[in-house]
């Protein structure tokens, strides 16, 4: 029986399998994928409301208010990431694929940021325009979200994954990955700010771009740790 | 002697109390492990153990002469899980998540309607899970054992929630599968009505 | 004598940051054999009604 | 030599043997901390930017250099608790965080204390090393949170493991992004990098107090996992043994 052994489905079939799923289930319940939207949205609508509407100083501090709400916004939905799966019993059944676990958590992390990050980029043209943002600024924003909603979505995976189960909430979460988010924040945001003053921007974009490789090829393998362990 | 799954010297704590120490099984093809014991006795930790779900305090488990751990991987090929939470996903329906199964997994295509006939399920299939009944999910659940080609099947109370013909009809599947070969384990409180070759653990 | 003391007018930040040092590591230092002790304690209560229990 | 390292990760051993260490430790650290404070304030010349002033670099340096220590010998020991599956190193783990902890804090609270006569306020974002020490106890709090929030002892040891890794792949990433972005502005920093070589009589009196705080943290450190060894290991017969003397029920 042991000629029998049944075949394993590509690696590639498990991936795109996990990340269509999600996507399929974001679909279902748009709620899931809306609310971290308006909450971005509603983040960056404080400021100019607390702060008064001097176009001058929006611009300067519009930078670094969209980057902290994006980055609110990652937060608030990772905490769920693996939470359902979690809790359907679906996570056994990942663990016990015979797919690498770390192909998976891969999947899981794009598939998230797939339905989160993705379209906060879309609209982050938008909140920019309203901070009177110059266009130069609003294309690297886009490029810079890019990046580091990537980044987050892959960092925020470990994190969420180390929590799940422990019904600590959101808190936690943030008090695991925000230290460690930091140098995305930092390029972030001050790589928009400098672009607003027509300063080169090749840097900050180019560590972005590295700190994303970096965290892709790292974070699943974490991720898939914190699985195992959290699941026990 | 070779078995197809062994273990040995297993022993688990849950926090101070003891779940069970010095435990010995083994299994063949064709053969049914069926451990028993009353609730909070680690029925559930040892089938999570055996897959790898959870860490032993001691003890090892061989597969096909090997020692198991660092082989889980082609392991899991040959592996399928059955347990309380059914595993699927609620807002999805039957055909979009058998097709995940199927991305994950060994999986028999060409009898999917076949076998979501035999079980009932047939006309079920557009809805989503959350929909159908406790017992309806528990089919769904078997519909995943039946479509697999795992060789070893786990089960973790298979009858939770199922009625006298679900009964029956987890009865008639395990047999099955006992008659064309693979093995299983299954942890129950209740009688099962097996015709094969049954082993027993008892845990206190 | 005050002159040292006074540390050329930095005297309330020096004196403040090595008190404030002084005070950190006498928590560290007394902390570990307080907790050392009650360590002691609860594993022996938890011996006890490991034993009391088989 | 191995030998010696096997027999000391055995935990009766290491308790034994960590018991008998922790005075000569204490009483190194007395030693080089009781010289090297009072050269350090009354002996040490007058520093002819900063006055008297710079005299809180010998609290401040040890600290926040024991605050980085702190990290690494944390993540070490919880990888090779890891991967290895050693549970005393998960044990130092444990111990040194909160030790950490409190290093990272005094390194924040002297350099901010410091930087209030030579900056005129108490907290500059443009110095580089205290923002990244800032960050490093946000990194201490969330590894202790995470312990904290687990309560099965071997979870909250593999789950922590993992993210003391995590973390020590970033801290250099953040140390770096963060002095790229101090830099944009040139804040001033405390510590000069590269300057004049310091006087001797400025020098032994930092390096003996560097060796004092190392040989004090080292002793605290010991003391601590010995408190952890016994948490984790109440079901063996040599705790038994030690805390209740032996003729028990059983």
């Amino acid at each position: 029986m042991t000629d029998t052994r049944p075949l394993v489905p590509s690696l590639w079939s498990g991936f795109v399998g996990i990340v269509r799923r999600d996507i399929l289930l974001a679909w279902k319940r748009p709620g899931d994928v809306l609310n971290p939207l308006f909450f971005f949205a509603m983040v960056s609508a404080l400021f100019p409301l607390a702060l008064g509407p001097s176009s001058e100083q929006l611009g300067s501090i519009g930078p670094g208010v969209i980057w902290v709400a994006a980055l609110l916004a990652a937060l608030l939905s990772l905490n769920s990431l693996f939470v359902s799966d979690f809790e359907d019993g679906s996570l056994d059944q990942l663990l016990l694929s015979p797919q690498p676990l770390t192909v998976l958590a891969l999947g899981k992390a794009i598939g998230h940021w797939m339905v989160s990050g993705l379209p906060l980029v879309v609209i982050s043209p938008l909140v920019a325009i309203s901070f009177h943002m110059p266009d130069q600024s609003i294309k690297v924003m886009a490029v810079t979200l890019f990046f580091g909603t990537l980044s987050l979505s892959l960092l925020g995976s470990i994190g969420a994954a180390l929590t799940v189960g422990l019904h600590r909430g959101t808190a936690l979460l943030s008090l695991l990955i925000l230290p460690l988010a930091m140098p995305v924040l930092i390029f972030g945001a001050r790589t928009v700010s400098l672009s607003t003053s027509d300063d080169a921007v090749s840097a900050g974009v180019y560590f972005l771009a590295a700190y994303c490789m970096l965290a892709l090829t790292l974070a699943p393998f974490a991720t898939a740790a914190a699985l195992r362990i959290s699941n026990e | 002697m070779n078995f197809l799954l062994s273990g040995h010297d297993l022993c688990l704590f849950r926090g101070d109390k003891c779940l069970f120490n010095s435990l010995e099984f083994a299994l063949n093809p064709g053969q049914l492990l069926i451990v028993e014991g009353s609730n909070g006795s680690g029925k559930t930790s040892l089938l999570r153990g055996i897959a790898g779900l959870l860490e032993f305090e001691q003890g090892e488990i061989h597969w096909e002469g090997n020692l198991l751990h660092g082989h889980y991987q082609a392991f899991r090929a040959d592996l399928a899980w059955f347990a309380h939470k059914v595993g699927f996903k609620d807002d999805l329906n039957l055909l979009e998540n058998l097709r995940f199964e199927q991305s994950l997994h060994s999986f028999d295509e060409g009898s999917v309607m076949a076998v979501l006939a035999r079980l009932g399920l047939d006309l079920l299939t557009e809805l989503p899970l959350r929909s159908l009944s406790a017992g309806q999910q528990r089919r769904v659940a078997l519909a995943r054992m039946l479509l697999s080609k795992g060789w070893v099947w786990m089960m973790d109370e298979p009858f939770t929630n199922l009625d006298g013909a679900g009964r029956s009809l987890v009865d008639a599947v395990l047999s099955e599968h006992l008659a064309n070969g693979g093995s299983a384990i299954v942890a129950t409180h209740q009688p099962l009505e097996i015709v094969g070759d049954v082993k027993r653990v008892s845990l206190s | 004598m005050m002159e040292v003391l006074a540390m050329g007018g930095y005297g309330n930040f020096v004196w403040g940051a090595y008190g404030l040092t002084i005070i950190v590591l006498a928590v560290c230092i007394v902390g570990g054999p307080v907790r050392h002790t009650k360590a002691i304690n609860d594993v022996r209560r938890r011996i006890r009604a490991m034993e009391a229990k088989s | 030599m191995w030998k010696f390292f096997h027999k000391l990760a055995s935990p009766p051993h290491f308790y034994q043997f960590a018991g008998k260490i922790v005075p000569w430790f204490a009483v190194i650290a007395i030693a080089c901390i009781g010289y090297g404070g009072y050269a350090g304030l009354f002996v040490a010349p007058v520093d002819y930017q900063q006055g008297d002033a710079f005299r809180i670099i010998y609290v401040h340096v040890p600290a926040s250099y024991l605050s980085m220590m702190a990290y690494s010998i944390m993540a070490i020991s919880a990888g090779i608790g890891l991967i290895w599956r050693i549970k005393l190193s998960h044990a130092v783990a444990a111990a040194a965080a909160p030790l950490g902890a409190w290093f990272t804090f005094l390194a924040l609270a002297t350099g901010s204390i410091w930087g209030k006569p030579m900056w005129g306020t108490w907290w500059e974002w443009g110095d580089p090393r205290l923002t990244s020490e800032l960050l490093l106890l946000f990194l201490y709090i969330g590894y202790m949170a995470l312990r904290a929030s687990i309560d099965d002892i071997a979870k909250a040891d593999k789950a922590s493991a993992v993210l003391a890794l995590v973390g020590v792949v970033n801290v250099p990433i953040i140390h770096f992004s963060v002095e790229w972005w101090s830099s944009l502005h040139q804040g001033p920093t405390l510590v000069r990098e590269g300057g004049p070589a310091m006087a001797p009589d400025m020098l032994y009196p930092l390096l003996a107090m560097i060796l004092g705080f190392t040989f004090l943290f080292g002793a605290l450190l010991l003391g601590r996992v010995r408190t952890e060894v016994l948490y984790r290991e109440y079901r063996a017969r040599w705790v038994r043994e030690l805390l209740l003397g032996d003729g028990g029920t059983t």
